[in-house]
């Protein structure tokens, strides 16, 4: 969260603590913090301890890590309830804290100022073009030069939400001949408004409430793969963010598609976290297969760590304050009222002791997802 | 009569061609109106001066005065928005003179001249009638249940032809008085007043347009009468171009004439003047607001995307800044549906970033912004966002668009955006939907900007 | 002068009208209604004849109605199309001036 | 005259009226003409029908007969590119018309009517002379020494000031035969010719279009000498129009009329022909060329970049297409200052990647190619560097735009390129200067073509 | 008809005569003037109607001469501006076609 | 040289021959060039001993590199004058090697087909500003979302030749601010050609006959310097490009003036090899300074190898058939008879036994130049 942010907070009356050296890697001193009202606390479990509610960026890994964490606190963070260890939530559950995960917020229009899930996507999709410029040997824009005609990159993006787009949008800037698929059909008009060509592969999904995509049956998901087959072999640089709530990414690209590609092409998998939409994905390294560079994107974002932060950190804030004002509350023993409100009620992950999220008790039940976790 | 007067009459003849002619651009109609005033001087000098006799001087200079400060006190006294009104009365009263003149001249005449005396008559009297309804529905001072519109326009109808029947009686049978002829003015305006009542508030203008072009030919018709060229050049002037007036004015509301003063749209367009209901505009006018404005604010929207219409709305805040007018662009944090989609979008076309400007920084703005033009978006500038407390967009913070004096709204249909819900900006009285494909939309502006300059 | 000498010139007065108004904004088009309406004003020539040359009473009153019928519309016309425009160039002026 | 022929000349005078209206724009220009065709088939029937003698018809069928397949073969005959001075001809003829009908109807007539006849034989008669010289100057059997350009227009002055007075004394003296009204002719004839001989060949459009225009005066005079409203009305509308038709042509010269028909300007002119001088067009020209072309190529250059003008150029094309022009962009491939500036530029107003052809592949369509729009580009489209050895572009492989059928080029002045050498392109007898900034002149383009949708 | 009235008839076909040429976009001015040079051929009507009626045979031979002047005038004008936009109109068609 | 460049000239009626593996960095295979007419020789010192005309990208390290290369033969390539050890063409002057230099080629409209400079400057600037991308932990373009506003980043391009203008351009796309400094004031117009600002400095030099900017006097250059100050603090990413032929690059930023600059921006020095426009840079390296990155870019064509020797061997066959056409010739005895033309004149670094080349001549009598060999 940037000073400005945390300025903000505590002109609403609020008093924030933070750990030392939170800023550090957005390029943030301490000193800013303190200017803009906040108190630097250099042990973290003080933090843990004397806090009503934790804004955080990433969960804990392992059950254990936060202990000390008092009943009645509110954790509010990207908790990612499909992947984050089960155990994690349970041993909230158990302590009486209460879980809000931001990545469960709707994706409905006026909750867009807190949408930490977009503000991520648009970093990691810009940056996913750049990355893929800059690993492509080759120019993005087409060239007629005196020594012959360079001709563009072709940049095929797979998956056009958030990441996806800001992707297409980065690629076609530079000059790159941009194609583009989604299984949402209402994409191809959000695809063409940015110039790039939308493959008409008439593999089709409907959308879930909030925009999201759902899987795929089987027979449609092979015929998906055929059809990709072409537009990837074209391609010299492809963007993948092909994602489903709560499941393994899908496969969009098998080993045998990149063995039909061009020696020296590129494939930056934003998927990598949640399975990879190709088959040799691993997320956080590049690995080589036929020639093709597939890099497992993880955490981009933190490779623009200023602005990066800056969106979570707003977003975060404008929470708070959302939260502020929907009435959350604490009575006389610190039992956490929380406010019956749209929105925030999504975003619940644990509360008075169960496990509230749908996906949570699915996974607690079944452990499917279990490929996932890390 | 003396040739130095049909000279001068002449002149003032000229003199009206040029003056209509000039008024058809922004840029000349001062002048056009000046030459018009000009002419009239001219013309009524010249009466004065080559007048066959001088009975009744005084009356008639104590009657001219007296209408004269009549006509200056209510033209001066009206209300800016009273204007269409003003304009039906004054009308209507030139067609009453034009029928009384040739009412005046009627009984004793024969042939060809009693014909056009009674011609004269009844299309001065049906301009006079409608006019004063026109007027009188304008002014709210009379309503008209709209059960009744066949039934009047029936009655109207039927009337004229009585009226129709007994002037031909009239100028055959080649006898009538005074009496006759005041007979046949008063059954003219009942018909003309008739016909008039059940038309719509929305669709006066063009209908006095027309009774104006009427009032026109009733004027060319006693300059027959009374055998005076100017009557009959400028009458047919008003008569010629006021009908090419009222012919562009339908067509400018995508109805045709007939449409105007006969069908059941009428009804339809009384209902629109009520709260609730969308105002179309078209590309002309929307152009000549933008162009005499001082500040202007662009809101783009995900439409902009879609029609990819960058290059189109550079080019009318070019051509706006051209003509001094103050251009932003204010931009909603979700416009479009990527974060920066109008970032990208803009940049595309050279817009240069500090004409971009966030929500929080134009919000202020508004309030002092002559138009705001909307281009292709919707739930950004959605007010429901900051009423309604069941709307999906409630507590999402938009662009005020609706602080601003006129809000201009590109978009093709009445269609939703993102979040689905209606927009109760486009019933806001103070915004017009211009509606099309915003690329063709923009398009057009720039073609009537260009041609403005 | 002959009847058919009239006919052309209201037929020669017909194309100049039709010709005289090519595309008009339509933000003009109140201005030119108002001001053609002031034109008809010119009903007051042919009302200034009659009245000056009529004899009895009822056809005076008549005559004079249209006298003042005409002035009305020719004067009051012609000040409302200038208020009209004069609002319409103030507009225009005060967007220059900025 | 009959009533119902008055009505019939009426009716083709309107006619006429509105077929000049339609040959205003080029899309209903055709249908113009038609209705003048109709105008004038029904005025002759109307003259024929209605005739009050009809003394040596067989005469006057045969040699109206003659006269119409002398006109019909060479209408026919004509090359194209003698088509101003066949109008020349024809103009001359109805001068020479009118003047005759004057001097036939003359002789014994006194008052207005021989005042009238007088001026229609000088008016018809200048027309003639000055018609005639015009046809021959055009075709080139007879040159002038320009030298002599002084002489000869203050002799021409003379001459018409003595017919002047020659014709006010006939007028004033009341008589005067068949035998002065030809001497009067001749004398004005010769005026005319005298007047018009010093003018140069690429003037003559805008002289043809004055006499053009003083023919109609003088068919109008003889209306009046013959009572004829038709005659008077058609002939009114042929010189009012005409006055206009020769102020626009000149200003399309960038010349004022006076400058034309008397100016030294005159002199360069007809230098102006010759090969080797710079040859400017108006966006106007510009814009029907590219408008009526099949195949169009944009050349793009520096130009272009430094007027930031590729919105308005992706425009221009844009319209094209709409219109079914094909375009093409060639790509020269160091054009501009850096390699690729052309394609970045391009980029920007998102023209696409197909319609970019490179050097070697659209060098062979520049000879099936109508018009070539070259863009603030010299050096890359300078055919010194395949024939002038010397030339410091010698060797380079350019555009060979001079292949193509016309080849307008926008720039601002006659300023060399990078290499900083003159091309010949400029002189090309079929490449036309657009000077001006390339952002303003495309601006322009896209104004005109819009206008001619 | 008067004199005055035919005066008229003269200032209104004067205003109608500029009126009715807006701007002409140039590639029209040739055709524009070919075809009003046509018009003029109506002098024919004057022609024909004086020579109809002429006594003498210098009267005659002026009338056929004018005759004759106007018919060429006539026809080829008209010939000649057809076949101008003829060409015209060729160009864009084939245009359009492809 | 890429196989269709080859093609060219055997079908010309020269007789081609190709070290084995020569294309490989290229991503072009043996066969592909026996396919296109070319005689694969596995042997380097075949090659060398065996034409009467050598084709190569640089010229050798040290002067016995590449022995055995017959009198009369021509060798062609990059062969850096400047830099190069002086005894390499001593070496071919006393072999009777005529050598011509591909860098001396000048700057004149006819002559850039061959302008192989221009084609490594048009890769080496639309590198930096993509590297450039990568390495700025921040947005290049504005982004106004729904969690604030992110400024656009701010560039600053010195030195506005052929790299610097691509590296405007492509800056300019990526949505970034740019502004640009040169001493050539006619580049003003270039500049702005490509949509970005002109810095205004009033520090002007003149231009040689090939364009080329001459050295500015002392006080010049300090002045240049002051007047930078400003500019390179106000960036975040700066690209420098100036260069003059023959002299060590002018030192643009002093160490100081990137102690001003914010910390995570960056720099990317394209004149490293020739010493670098900062204090600090050092080819081949980045080094931080301050907080501040400065790339010391070497080799940048390398990084897009495949349309880099395209554009570089269509220049260079380009040239060998102008040569060819020009009318070079060998005699009986196999004596090279240069042709007397222009460009070649110009190109010549060593012939007939001499020194031709005044650049290198005044190189081995001054021995001014050595900092800059390696
Ligand atoms: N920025 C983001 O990151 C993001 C991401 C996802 C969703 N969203 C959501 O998207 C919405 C953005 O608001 P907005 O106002 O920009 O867009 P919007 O509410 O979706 O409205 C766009 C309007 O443009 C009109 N339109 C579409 N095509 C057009 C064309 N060719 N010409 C003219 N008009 C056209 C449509 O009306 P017609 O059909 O009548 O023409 C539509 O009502 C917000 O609700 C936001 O929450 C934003
Ligand atoms: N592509 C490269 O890599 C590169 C690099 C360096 C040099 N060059 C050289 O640059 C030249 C490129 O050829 P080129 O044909 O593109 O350009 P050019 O030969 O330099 O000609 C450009 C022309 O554009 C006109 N112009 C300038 N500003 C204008 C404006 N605002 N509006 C309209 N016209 C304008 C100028 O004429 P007016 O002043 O009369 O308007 C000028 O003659 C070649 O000689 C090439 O060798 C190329
Ligand atoms: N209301 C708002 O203001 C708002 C804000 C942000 C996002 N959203 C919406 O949220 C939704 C999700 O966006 P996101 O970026 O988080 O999505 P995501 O990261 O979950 O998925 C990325 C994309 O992959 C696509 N995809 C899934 N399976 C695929 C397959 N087999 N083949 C090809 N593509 C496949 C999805 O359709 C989606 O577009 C979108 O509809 C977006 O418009 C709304
Ligand atoms: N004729 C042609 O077709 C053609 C082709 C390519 C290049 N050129 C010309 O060749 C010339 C050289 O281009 P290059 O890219 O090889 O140049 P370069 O690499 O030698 O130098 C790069 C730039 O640095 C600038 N510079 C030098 N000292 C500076 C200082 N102290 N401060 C700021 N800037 C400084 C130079 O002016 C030059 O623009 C240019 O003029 C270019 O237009 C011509």
């Amino acid at each position: 969260m940037p000073p400005d942010s945390v300025g903000r907070l505590v002109s609403q009356g609020h008093a924030v603590t933070m750990e030392s050296a939170a800023g550090h890697g957005a390029g943030f001193d301490d000193e800013q913090y303190q200017a803009a009202g906040a108190v630097i606390e250099q042990d973290r479990s003080a933090v843990l301890a004397g806090s009503d509610l934790l804004a955080v960026v990433n969960g804990p890994r392992n059950a254990g890590d936060w202990a000390g964490v008092p009943r009645g606190t509110v954790v509010v963070g990207l908790l990612k309830p499909f992947s984050a260890p089960v155990e994690v939530f349970e041993f909230w559950a158990s302590g009486g804290v209460t879980a809000l995960s931001m990545d469960a917020l709707p994706r409905v229009s006026r909750a867009q100022s807190m949408d930490v899930l977009s503000s991520l996507s648009t970093v990691i999709g810009y940056r996913a073009a750049v990355v893929a410029a800059e690993r492509l040997r080759k120019f993005f824009p087409l060239l007629m030069t005196a020594a012959g005609t360079i001709p563009p990159a072709r940049v095929l993006v797979l998956g056009a939400g958030v990441a996806g787009l800001q992707a297409i949008a980065t690629a076609h800037r530079l000059g790159a001949q941009v194609e583009a698929f989604d299984t949402r059909p209402e994409v191809r008009e959000q695809v063409e408004s940015l110039g790039a060509r939308f493959l008409t592969l008439e593999v089709e999904t409907s959308a879930t409430q909030d925009g999201y995509a759902t899987e795929l049956g089987e027979e449609a998901h092979r015929q998906e793969n055929e059809r990709l087959r072409e537009p990837v072999a074209w391609a010299d640089a492809i963007i993948t963010t092909a994602q489903i709530p709560g499941q393994r990414a899908p496969i969009l690209i098998t080993r045998e598609m990149i063995s039909g590609m061009k020696p020296g092409s590129v494939i930056i998998d934003l998927a990598a976290e949640s399975g990879g939409n190709t088959e040799v994905t691993e997320a956080g390294r590049a690995v080589f297969y036929a020639g093709v560079e597939v890099v497992g994107a993880q955490n981009l974002a933190s490779e623009l760590p200023r602005d990066a932060s800056q969106l979570y950190g707003r977003n975060l804030a404008n929470f708070l304050q959302y939260l502020d004002q929907a009435g959350l509350a604490w009575d006389a023993d610190h039992t956490l009222s929380l406010p019956d409100d749209d929105i925030v009620n999504r975003m619940v992950l644990v509360h008075a002791g169960q496990l509230i999220h749908t996906g949570l008790v699915k996974r607690r039940e079944g452990g499917v997802m279990d490929v996932l976790n890390r | 009569m003396n040739p130095i007067a049909q000279v001068l009459y002449m002149a003032s003849a000229t003199l009206f061609v040029l003056g209509v002619r000039f008024l058809g651009s922004p840029a000349s109609a001062r002048s056009g109106n000046r030459l018009l005033a000009i002419g009239m001087l001219l013309a009524l000098g010249t009466t004065l001066a080559f007048a066959p006799h001088y009975d009744h001087v005084v009356w008639v200079a104590l009657v001219a005065l007296l209408g004269s400060a009549i006509g200056v006190v209510s033209a001066r006294r009206v209300r800016m928005t009273a204007m269409p009104q003003m304009v039906a009365f004054f009308n209507g009263l030139g067609g009453g003179a034009a029928a009384l003149v040739a009412a005046g001249g009627w009984p004793g005449s024969s042939g060809a001249a009693s014909w056009l005396a009674l011609l004269t008559m009844v299309l001065g009297s049906v301009s006079f009638g409608g006019s004063i309804i026109a007027f009188l529905k304008l002014q709210e001072w009379i309503r008209v249940d709209l059960r009744m519109a066949l039934g009047l326009r029936l009655l109207g109808l039927t009337v004229l032809a009585a009226v129709v029947a007994g002037a031909v009686y009239l100028a055959t049978s080649g006898h009538g008085g005074i009496g006759a002829a005041l007979g046949v003015m008063a059954a003219a305006a009942a018909g003309g007043a008739l016909l008039t009542l059940p038309i719509g508030g929305a669709d006066m203008p063009v209908v006095i347009s027309l009774l104006n072009a009427l009032t026109g030919l009733s004027a060319a018709a006693t300059g027959f009468v009374l055998q005076n060229q100017l009557l009959i050049i400028a009458g047919t002037l008003v008569g010629a171009s006021g009908t090419i007036l009222t012919q562009q004015m339908s067509r400018a509301m995508h109805r045709s004439l007939m449409n105007v003063i006969w069908s059941g749209k009428a009804a339809q367009g009384e209902a629109g003047t009520a709260e609730g209901t969308v105002q179309p505009i078209t590309h002309d006018d929307t152009a000549m607001l933008l162009r005499y404005a001082k500040k202007v604010v662009v809101v783009p929207g995900y439409g902009l995307a879609v029609a990819r219409a960058q290059l189109e709305v550079k080019q009318v805040i070019d051509l706006l800044n051209g003509f001094g007018v103050e251009v932003l662009f204010g931009i909603h944090p979700v416009a479009g549906r990527m974060p920066g989609h109008m970032n990208v979008l803009l940049a595309e076309a050279d817009v240069a970033y500090d004409q971009l400007w966030e929500m929080d920084r134009i919000n202020p703005r508004f309030r002092d912004t002559d138009v705001v033009l909307v281009v292709g978006a919707n739930d950004v500038t959605n007010p429901a966002a900051r009423t309604q407390t069941g709307s999906p967009l409630f507590g999402m913070p938009i662009l005020n668009v609706d602080e601003a004096r006129h809000v201009v709204v590109l978009k093709r249909s009445m269609g939703r955006g993102f979040a689905g819900v209606d927009n109760p900006l486009y019933v806001d009285p103070k915004t017009r939907m211009l509606f099309g494909d915003a690329k063709h939309s923009l398009g057009a502006l720039v073609r009537e900007l260009e041609s403005a300059q | 002068m002959s009847l058919i000498a009239e006919i052309y010139i209201f037929v020669l007065a017909v194309l100049a009208g039709f010709q005289v108004i090519a595309k008009v904004p339509s933000i003009l088009h109140t201005p030119l209604m108002s001001a053609t309406n002031a034109i008809h004003g010119i009903i007051l020539v042919g009302a200034l004849v009659l009245a000056f040359s009529v004899h009895g009473t009822a056809a005076l009153v008549i005559a004079l109605a249209a006298v003042l019928f005409a002035s009305i519309n020719l004067v009051g016309g012609f000040v409302v199309t200038d208020r009209i425009l004069a609002m319409f160039r103030s507009e225009r002026e005060a967007g220059r001036s900025s």
